[in-house]
C-alpha cells in the first residue's frame, strides 16, 4: 500500500458547507415552504425556471431557498439536476397563438384587435417601499359584473397579423420547416440556425440578455435600433405530446411564458426600406424583461448577426452558469500557472540586463549585412 | 401482488446518478472521436454538474464518461491530492460511481488532474483527465470562434507563430507560461490545459490515455499514448521549460520535479504533493523518473539567438517555365448582386446606360470581362468607381464568388484548372504563393498590431517557414527593398505612416515571391508625393522578379505608370482595351475619351 | 538594301466623343519605305500628319486602315492587326522611339531609365549597366547627374537621356520626333553625330526634324507630307530645295 | 358533459387531477386482485417545449418541462399516463385508470366520472380567473 495523503481540504470543505447548512435551515425565523416561495417570490422563481431552463415551480422554488435566494446558483442547481433526469419525449411544435392571455399589452396601437389587458402588474404603480410588520390585512373588493370571457379575450390576434393585413410587415415565413436545434445536446458555434440562437437567448441569464441589448443600442459596437415593441404577453400555453398508442396529441398541461414582440424599421441597402420586419422573444415564466430583450435581439440577429460578432455574443456569452462558473474558477488555487508567469518574468528581466534593447540588437544584426 | 399505489411507488426506485445514460453514451462517442483524431476539439452536449462551470465540469464529464466501479480514482488540483477542489470532485466521483479514491497514482486507473500531469511516470494503465477552462489554443490571435474554426481546419496556424514571433522580437525570449500552445500528431494546435511547461514533454510519445474535457466550453479533446506532441516552437530557437537555478524542494529535496513557492521567504517545494512524501518516504523510482525529467530542456540564454549568424539569404526557386504563356488567364467573369444571376444580365451595361437589371432589379456589378498577364507584364484595369474593376479583382482573389467566369493561374495544374472552382482551403492558400493581393487599404491587408517584420512572418510561417532567424533575414530584405528603414522593422505597423504602411504590404505580398500580384488602387489615399515613391517602387519590383501583375485603378497616372497594357471597364463591361500609351494618346470609345479628358484636366 | 519598315495606304482619323463628335483626319493613306542602314527624314508643314505617321506605327495610335509591315529576323509582321501583347514584346526589342519629351518616370535616375531601355533590348543587368554608361557618356551627361532624380534635369539633358534610351543597343528601327530640339550647339553635335553613327550599324531610322541642316546632314533619304500623305520622296537636296 | 370522452381528452385529464383522488381510485381498481405489471416508470424525465414562432415560423426549443411517465398493464390492458411535475404516485396512479377504461373494467364510468369533475374544476378556475383579471383591462371610450 503507498501513499495516501488528502489531507487538508476535505476538513475544511466539510466545515464551509456545514457553516451553510445551520445558518440557512436553523435560521431564527419561521421555515420557507416551497408553496411560500412559489408565492410571494413568484417572478424570482419564473426566473430561475427560464434561466436554469427547467419549467416546475416547485423545484425552483426549492432551489432559490437552498441557494439563499441568488438565482443564478439556484438555476445552477436546477441545471444540474436537469442533467439526472431522462428526456421524455419533445412536445409537438406549440402555437403561440393558442395562449390564454394573462397580461397583454400593445404598445405600438392604441386599440388593437382584443384587449389591452394589463393583468398582474405594479407597472403603473409607484414605487415606494412598504415596510408592513405583518401580513396586510386583504382589501374589500366591489362586486363587479364580469360578462363571461369571450375568445376574443382570451386569445386576442396577435398585432403581427394586423401588420400582415396593412402589408406593412416583409413575410419571411418559412416553408422548408427546419429540425430545431437542441443546444443542450450539440454545442451552437457561429454560423448557427436561428433556432440555437432563440433557445440560448430564451434560457440566458436575464441581465447578461439585457446588458447586451443595452450594449447593442448604446455601445461603441452596437449598430441596433430603439425598437419600437409591438405587443407583450404573458399567458399559458398548453404542452402537447404525442399518445404512443393513438399517435393523437394528449394535452398534459400548461405552462406559463412571456412573449414579445419587437417592431424593427428597415433602412439597410438590401432591405426592403418600405417595410418593417419583426423580432420574437419568448421565455418561461413571467419575466418581460428578457422576453423584450430577446425579441430586439432577434432582429439584431438577424440583421447583423453573421456580418459582426453578434451571433457569437448570443451563442456563448449570454448563458448565466458559462460566464459566472468561469469566473468563479478563478478562486480555485492558481499556484502553478502563477510559479509559470513569475518564471517567465524573471527569465526576461535576465535577457533586459544582459542585452540592451533586445528587438533593435536583432534588427541591427541584420541591418550590417546590406 | 401489491394492492396500493404508493407501495408500488415505493418498489420502484428511480435511478439517480450525475449523469443519465444517455448523456454518457454521449461522451464516450466524444471520446472515441478525440481519440481518432488527436488534438482536435470534438464538440459535445456537455451537461451542466453539480460543480460550478470552470470547476472542472468537463474534466468530471468525462471522467464520469469512463469510469466504472471497478475503478480506482485520483483527483490532484495543482499536484496536491488534498486541494479543495481536488477534495470535492474526489468525493462526489467516488460517492456516485462507487469507484475506489485513491491518493497513490500507481493504484490508480483514472486520475482527475487541474494544470498538472503526475510527476510519477504513468503507464499504459492510466487515463489522464485534465480539467479544461479554455480549450481553444487560438483564442489569443482570433476571437472569433467561427474563424478559429476555419483556422483549425485549415492547418492555418501562421497567426499564432506571429504571437511567438513578437513575442521574441520583443522579448528576447518566448514569454508564454503555461497551457503552451501544442502540435500534436503534427496537424492540430492543442492547448494543454494551463499546465506548465515543464509538463509538455511527458505528452509527447507517452504510455498512458490524456483526456481533456472542456465543460464550459463544451469540448473534448484527447492525445491517445504513443503520438507526437511538440510544442510549437521555432526550429532555432528551443523551447524551455520553468527553471530557477539552484532551486530543490524544501521538504524532499529534489531539483527534477516541477517546484512551487514554499511561502513568503523565498523557497520552493514539489507542486506535487504525493510525489514528494513518497521520496521523502522512499517509495519512488527516482532514476526512472530522472530519466523523464525535461532537464534537457532547461533554459539557456546563449541558445535562445545563438543561429542567427549563419542565416543564408533566401533565393526564390526558379519560376517554372514551359506552361501557358500567360500566368493568369481570367476569362467571362461576371457578378451579379441580386436575383436572377445570368438572367438578370439583359438591359445593363453601357448602351443601356445602367448597371440595374429591368427583369429583377440586381445590380449587374460585372459581366463577361476577360484578360489575361504574361509574366513580367503588367495589365490595367481602369474606369470609374463603380464600373465594376474591383468586384473583378476581388472575384478573382477570391472575396466575392463570381457569377460567372474562370480564372486559371499557370502555376496551377499548368492553368488546366478553374481556381475558382477549387475548394475555399485552396483558393486561400493560393494567395500565400500563388496569387498575392495588395489592398488599397493597407489595414486589410496588414495586422496593424503586429510589427512590420511580424506582417511578413505572417506570410512566411503560413508558407511553412519554421526558422526564426531565416524569417528575420527575408523580412529585412525585403523591408530594405520597399525602403522601410531597419530601425523600424520591429514597430508595430500602427505607428507606420499611410506610405510606410502600404510598402509594408507590398514587402509582405512579395514575401514568397509569388508569380501573380494583384494591386488594387495601390496608391489612392497617399499624397501624391508618396504615391509616386510608391509607384517607382513597384514598377522596379515588378520588372526585378518577372511578376505577372494586375493594377485597379481609376486613375490614369497610376496606369500609365505601372502597365503595359490596359482593359476599360464602364458599368460593369469591358469597353475597350489596348497598349496604354495607345488609349491614353488615342482613345476610341466615348468614355474612354472622356476619362483621358479628366485626367488631362 | 533590305526593307525594315513597310508602310501601306495607312489611314488615321480620330472621331472626338467629347466634343460632339467631331471627325479629324490625320493621315489619308500613306505609302512609306525604310530599309536597313537607310535614315528617313519626315518633311512638311505641321500638321501634315509627320507625328502621326510616327506614332502610329509605334501603336500608340492605332491606324484606322492600311498595314505597317516590320521585317524582322524571324519573319514579316504586320503591326496594326498585333495583339497588344506581342506589340508590347517588339516595342521594348525591336521598335525604339525618342520623343521630344522624356516620359521617365519620377525618382528614376538617367543610368537606371536607359539601362532599363537596354534591359528591354536583352542585355542582362551587369551588360545593361555599362551600356547605359557608355550611351550617356558618349552624350556628354555630366556622370554626377546619373543618379538623380530625371525630374530635376534640365530639357536638354532630358532630352540626352531619352536619346541614350532609345539608341543604346540600338533596335532594328528607331523612330525620332524631334529628338534635338532642347540641345545646345555642343550637345547637339554630340547627338547628331551619334545618330548618324546608327545607320552605320544597319538601324533604320524614321525621324522627324525640325532644322533642315539636321536633316541634310543626316538623312538619306526625304520624305515630304503634305495633308496627310506622303507626297515626294527623294534625296535632301531634292526635296528640301522645294520646300524651303 | 355528456358527449363520449376520448382517450387522449381522459388522458390530459388525468393528469390534472389532484393526487389523493387518483390514488384512491386506482387502489379502488386493484383490489380485486387484477394482475398489474408496471412496464415502465414512473419515471421522472423532462418534455422538452417544442414552439413554432409566428414569424419566420421557424421551430425552437424553448426549453425543458418537468414531467413523470408511467405505463402499466392491467388485466391484459395498457395503460399509460404523463403529467406535469414529478408526481409518481398520481403517474402511475393515472396509468392504471387508463387501463381500468381500457380494459372496460368495473370502474370505467368512475374515472370517467372523475374526468368531468376536473373538467369541471377547470372552468370554474377559469371563469374565476377572468372575474379577477376583467377589471384591468383599459377601457377606451367607443369611436362611433
Amino acid at each position: 500500500m503507498g501513499y495516501s495523503g488528502a489531507r487538508g481540504g476535505l476538513e475544511a470543505i466539510l466545515a464551509a458547507e456545514d457553516l451553510v447548512r445551520r445558518a440557512r435551515d436553523q435560521a431564527d425565523a419561521p421555515w420557507a415552504p416551497t408553496g411560500q416561495i412559489t408565492a410571494r417570490f413568484r417572478l424570482a422563481v419564473d426566473r430561475v425556471m427560464g434561466e436554469g431552463g427547467i419549467y416546475h415551480e416547485p423545484t425552483a422554488a426549492a432551489a432559490l431557498r437552498q441557494a439563499e435566494g441568488d438565482p443564478l446558483e439556484a438555476s445552477h442547481l436546477v441545471r444540474a439536476h436537469r442533467t439526472t433526469l431522462p428526456r421524455l419525449a419533445v412536445s409537438e411544435p406549440t402555437d403561440p397563438d393558442e395562449m390564454i392571455v394573462l397580461r397583454r399589452i400593445v404598445p405600438a396601437y392604441r386599440a388593437p384587435e382584443g384587449p389591452q389587458l394589463l393583468g398582474r402588474t405594479t407597472d403603473y404603480t409607484g414605487r415606494l417601499l412598504e415596510q408592513p410588520a405583518d401580513r396586510p390585512e386583504p382589501q374589500p373588493r366591489e362586486p363587479r359584473d364580469v360578462r363571461e370571457r369571450t375568445e376574443g379575450q382570451r386569445r386576442p390576434g396577435r398585432f403581427l397579423d394586423l401588420l400582415r393585413k396593412l402589408d406593412l410587415v416583409t413575410d419571411q415565413r418559412r416553408r422548408d420547416d427546419p429540425e430545431p436545434v437542441d443546444i443542450t445536446r450539440k454545442p451552437p458555434r457561429p454560423p448557427a440556425a436561428r433556432s440555437a440562437v432563440l433557445s440560448s437567448m430564451a434560457r440566458a441569464e436575464t441581465g447578461g440578455l439585457v446588458a447586451m441589448w443595452y450594449r447593442s443600442i448604446l455601445g461603441p459596437d452596437g449598430h441596433v435600433h430603439e425598437v419600437t415593441m409591438g405587443e407583450i404577453r404573458h399567458g399559458r400555453l398548453p404542452l402537447r405530446v404525442r399518445h404512443p398508442h393513438t399517435g393523437n396529441p394528449v394535452d398534459v398541461g400548461e405552462f406559463r411564458v412571456t412573449e414579445a414582440e419587437a417592431i424593427e424599421n428597415l433602412d439597410g441597402p438590401d432591405e426592403d426600406r418600405t417595410k418593417l420586419d419583426v423580432g420574437y422573444g419568448l421565455c418561461f415564466g413571467h419575466n418581460e424583461r428578457k422576453a423584450i430583450a430577446m425579441a430586439s435581439m432577434d432582429i439584431a440577429n438577424r440583421r447583423f448577426g453573421r456580418s459582426g460578432p453578434l451571433e457569437q455574443l448570443l451563442l456563448l456569452t449570454v448563458d448565466g452558469l458559462d460566464s459566472a462558473g468561469f469566473l468563479e474558477h478563478l478562486k480555485l488555487p492558481h499556484y502553478v500557472t502563477f510559479r509559470s508567469i513569475v518564471e517567465r518574468k524573471q527569465a526576461m528581466r535576465v535577457v533586459a540586463e544582459t542585452s540592451a534593447v533586445p528587438a533593435v540588437r536583432l534588427a541591427d544584426q541584420f541591418a550590417k549585412e546590406f | 401482488m401489491p394492492t396500493s399505489t404508493m407501495d408500488l411507488v415505493a418498489e420502484l426506485e428511480q435511478d439517480t446518478s450525475l449523469l443519465d445514460e444517455g448523456a454518457k453514451r454521449e461522451i464516450r462517442r466524444a471520446i472515441l472521436t478525440a481519440v481518432c483524431v488527436p488534438g482536435y476539439q470534438v464538440p459535445f452536449g456537455s451537461r451542466e454538474m453539480p460543480v460550478a462551470r470552470g470547476w472542472g465540469s468537463g474534466g468530471l464529464q468525462v471522467t464520469l464518461g469512463v469510469i466504472g466501479p471497478t475503478d480506482t480514482i485520483k483527483v490532484i488540483d495543482q499536484g496536491d491530492d488534498a486541494g479543495v477542489n481536488a477534495t470535492n470532485l474526489r468525493r462526489m466521483i467516488a460517492f456516485s460511481t462507487g469507484a475506489e479514491p485513491t491518493a497513490d497514482s500507481r493504484e490508480a486507473t483514472v486520475i482527475q488532474t487541474r494544470h498538472r500531469v503526475p510527476e510519477e511516470v504513468l503507464s499504459k494503465q492510466h487515463i489522464l483527465v485534465f480539467q479544461v477552462p479554455v480549450p481553444e489554443p487560438l483564442r489569443g490571435v482570433e476571437k472569433s470562434v467561427a474563424e478559429a474554426a476555419r483556422m483549425h481546419a485549415e492547418a492555418d496556424y501562421a497567426k499564432i507563430w506571429v504571437s511567438l514571433y513578437e513575442d521574441l522580437v520583443r522579448n528576447g525570449l518566448i514569454t508564454k507560461s503555461g497551457g503552451y500552445p501544442l502540435l500534436v500528431n503534427g496537424r492540430y494546435v492543442m492547448a494543454p490545459s494551463p499546465i506548465p511547461r515543464w509538463d509538455v514533454p511527458r505528452l509527447h510519445q507517452a504510455e498512458h490515455l490524456n483526456l481533456f474535457g472542456a465543460g464550459r466550453e463544451k469540448k473534448i479533446y484527447a492525445i491517445p499514448p504513443h503520438t507526437d506532441v511538440a510544442p510549437l516552437a521555432f526550429d532555432d530557437v528551443p523551447f524551455e521549460v520553468e527553471h530557477a537555478p539552484g532551486a530543490r524542494c524544501q521538504l524532499c529535496g529534489s531539483d527534477d520535479v516541477f517546484l512551487v513557492d514554499a511561502g513568503t521567504d523565498g523557497g520552493y517545494v514539489c507542486s506535487d504533493t504525493e510525489w514528494c512524501t513518497r521520496v521523502r518516504e522512499k517509495d519512488a523510482d527516482l532514476s526512472n523518473h530522472r530519466d523523464h525529467a525535461p532537464l534537457d530542456l532547461l533554459p539557456d540564454p546563449a541558445a535562445r539567438m545563438a543561429q542567427g549568424a549563419d542565416v543564408q539569404p533566401w533565393v526564390p526557386p526558379a519560376r517554372v517555365t514551359g506552361g501557358p504563356e500567360w500566368a493568369l488567364r481570367v476569362t467571362g467573369i461576371g457578378k451579379v448582386h441580386g436575383a436572377g444571376g445570368a438572367d438578370a444580365v439583359a438591359g445593363t451595361g453601357p448602351e443601356y446606360g445602367t448597371a440595374i437589371s429591368p427583369a429583377t432589379r440586381a445590380v449587374v456589378a460585372a459581366w463577361d470581362v476577360s484578360f489575361d498577364v504574361a509574366p513580367g507584364e503588367a495589365l490595367g484595369l481602369i474606369g470609374e468607381s463603380g464600373s465594376g474593376k474591383s468586384t473583378v479583382l476581388s472575384c478573382v482573389i477570391g472575396d466575392q464568388p463570381a457569377t460567372a467566369g474562370q480564372v486559371y493561374l499557370a502555376g496551377v495544374d499548368d492553368g488546366r484548372t478553374d481556381v475558382l472552382r477549387l475548394p475555399d482551403m485552396a483558393r486561400r492558400k493560393l494567395r500565400i504563393d500563388g496569387m498575392a493581393v495588395v489592398h488599397q487599404d493597407p489595414a486589410e491587408g496588414l495586422n496593424l498590431g503586429v510589427t512590420a517584420g511580424g506582417n511578413i512572418a505572417e506570410q512566411l510561417t503560413a508558407a511553412g517557414w519554421r526558422g526564426f532567424h531565416a524569417i528575420r533575414r527575408r523580412a529585412a530584405e525585403l523591408l530594405e527593398r520597399v525602403e522601410v528603414p531597419l530601425s523600424r522593422m520591429d514597430d508595430p505597423v500602427r505607428t507606420f505612416s499611410g506610405g510606410m504602411r502600404q510598402r509594408v504590404q507590398i514587402a509582405k505580398a512579395l514575401a514568397t515571391d509569388p508569380p501573380v500580384l494583384l494591386l488594387d488602387e495601390p496608391t489612392t489615399g497617399l499624397d501624391a508625393s508618396v504615391a509616386a515613391g510608391v509607384l517607382d517602387l513597384l514598377r522596379g519590383l515588378l520588372a526585378e522578379r518577372d511578376v505577372a501583375a494586375v493594377v485597379v485603378s481609376h486613375d490614369f497616372a497610376v496606369i500609365e505608370a505601372l502597365t503595359d497594357r490596359t482593359v476599360v471597364m464602364q458599368l460593369g463591361r469591358v469597353v475597350e482595351h489596348g497598349l496604354t500609351d495607345q488609349l491614353f494618346h488615342d482613345p476610341h470609345h466615348p468614355y474612354t475619351q472622356r476619362l483621358v479628358a479628366a485626367a488631362r484636366r | 538594301m533590305a526593307s525594315v519598315l513597310s508602310v501601306r495606304e495607312l489611314r488615321k482619323s480620330f472621331v472626338l466623343h467629347t466634343i460632339d463628335g467631331r471627325t479629324v483626319s490625320s493621315l489619308h493613306g500613306v505609302d512609306l519605305e525604310v530599309s536597313a542602314g537607310e535614315h528617313v527624314a519626315l518633311a512638311g508643314p505641321s500638321g501634315a500628319g509627320k507625328s502621326s505617321l510616327l506614332r502610329c506605327v509605334y501603336r500608340t495610335y492605332l491606324p484606322d486602315s492600311g498595314q505597317v509591315w516590320l521585317h524582322t529576323a524571324a519573319g514579316e509582321v504586320e503591326l496594326t492587326g498585333l495583339p497588344d501583347r506581342a506589340m508590347a514584346r517588339l516595342r521594348g526589342r525591336e521598335i525604339g522611339y525618342v520623343s521630344q519629351f522624356l516620359s521617365a518616370p519620377p525618382r528614376t535616375g538617367p543610368l537606371e531609365v536607359v539601362a532599363a531601355a537596354a534591359r528591354r533590348r536583352g542585355l542582362d543587368r551587369p551588360e545593361a549597366r555599362e551600356a547605359a554608361a557608355t550611351a550617356l557618356r558618349r552624350l556628354n551627361l555630366d556622370e554626377t547627374l546619373w543618379d538623380v532624380d530625371c525630374g530635376v534635369l534640365s530639357g536638354g539633358e532630358r532630352q540626352r537621356v531619352n536619346l541614350a534610351a532609345g539608341t543604346v543597343r540600338p533596335p532594328r528601327l528607331l523612330l525620332l520626333d524631334e529628338p534635338v530640339s532642347a540641345l545646345d550647339p555642343a550637345n547637339r553635335e554630340a547627338a547628331l553625330d551619334l545618330i548618324g553613327s546608327l545607320t552605320a550599324q544597319g538601324v533604320a531610322v524614321l525621324a522627324v526634324f525640325h532644322d533642315m541642316d539636321a536633316m541634310r546632314r543626316l538623312a538619306s533619304r526625304v520624305v515630304l507630307m503634305s495633308g496627310g500623305l506622303a507626297e515626294r520622296s527623294g534625296t535632301p537636296d531634292d526635296v528640301l530645295a522645294g520646300v524651303a | 358533459m355528456t358527449e363520449v370522452m376520448t382517450r387522449e381528452q381522459r388522458c390530459g385529464l388525468l393528469a390534472e387531477a389532484e393526487t389523493e383522488e387518483l390514488v384512491a381510485l386506482a387502489d379502488e381498481c386493484l383490489t380485486d386482485g387484477v394482475p398489474l405489471r408496471v412496464l415502465s416508470g414512473p419515471e421522472v424525465g423532462v418534455i422538452a417545449a417544442q414552439v413554432r414562432e409566428p414569424v419566420l415560423a421557424e421551430r425552437f426549443l424553448l426549453g425543458d418541462v418537468l414531467a413523470c411517465r408511467a405505463e402499466v398493464e392491467l388485466a391484459g390492458h395498457r395503460g399509460w399516463s404523463i403529467r406535469m411535475g414529478d408526481d409518481r404516485a398520481a403517474t402511475l396512479a393515472a396509468a392504471v385508470l387508463d387501463a381500468e377504461v381500457q380494459g372496460a373494467r368495473p370502474r370505467s364510468a368512475r374515472v370517467e366520472q372523475l374526468c368531468r369533475e376536473v373538467a369541471r374544476r377547470r372552468a370554474e378556475r377559469d371563469a374565476a380567473e377572468w372575474a379577477e383579471l376583467a377589471p384591468t383591462i383599459v377601457e377606451f371610450e367607443e369611436l362611433t
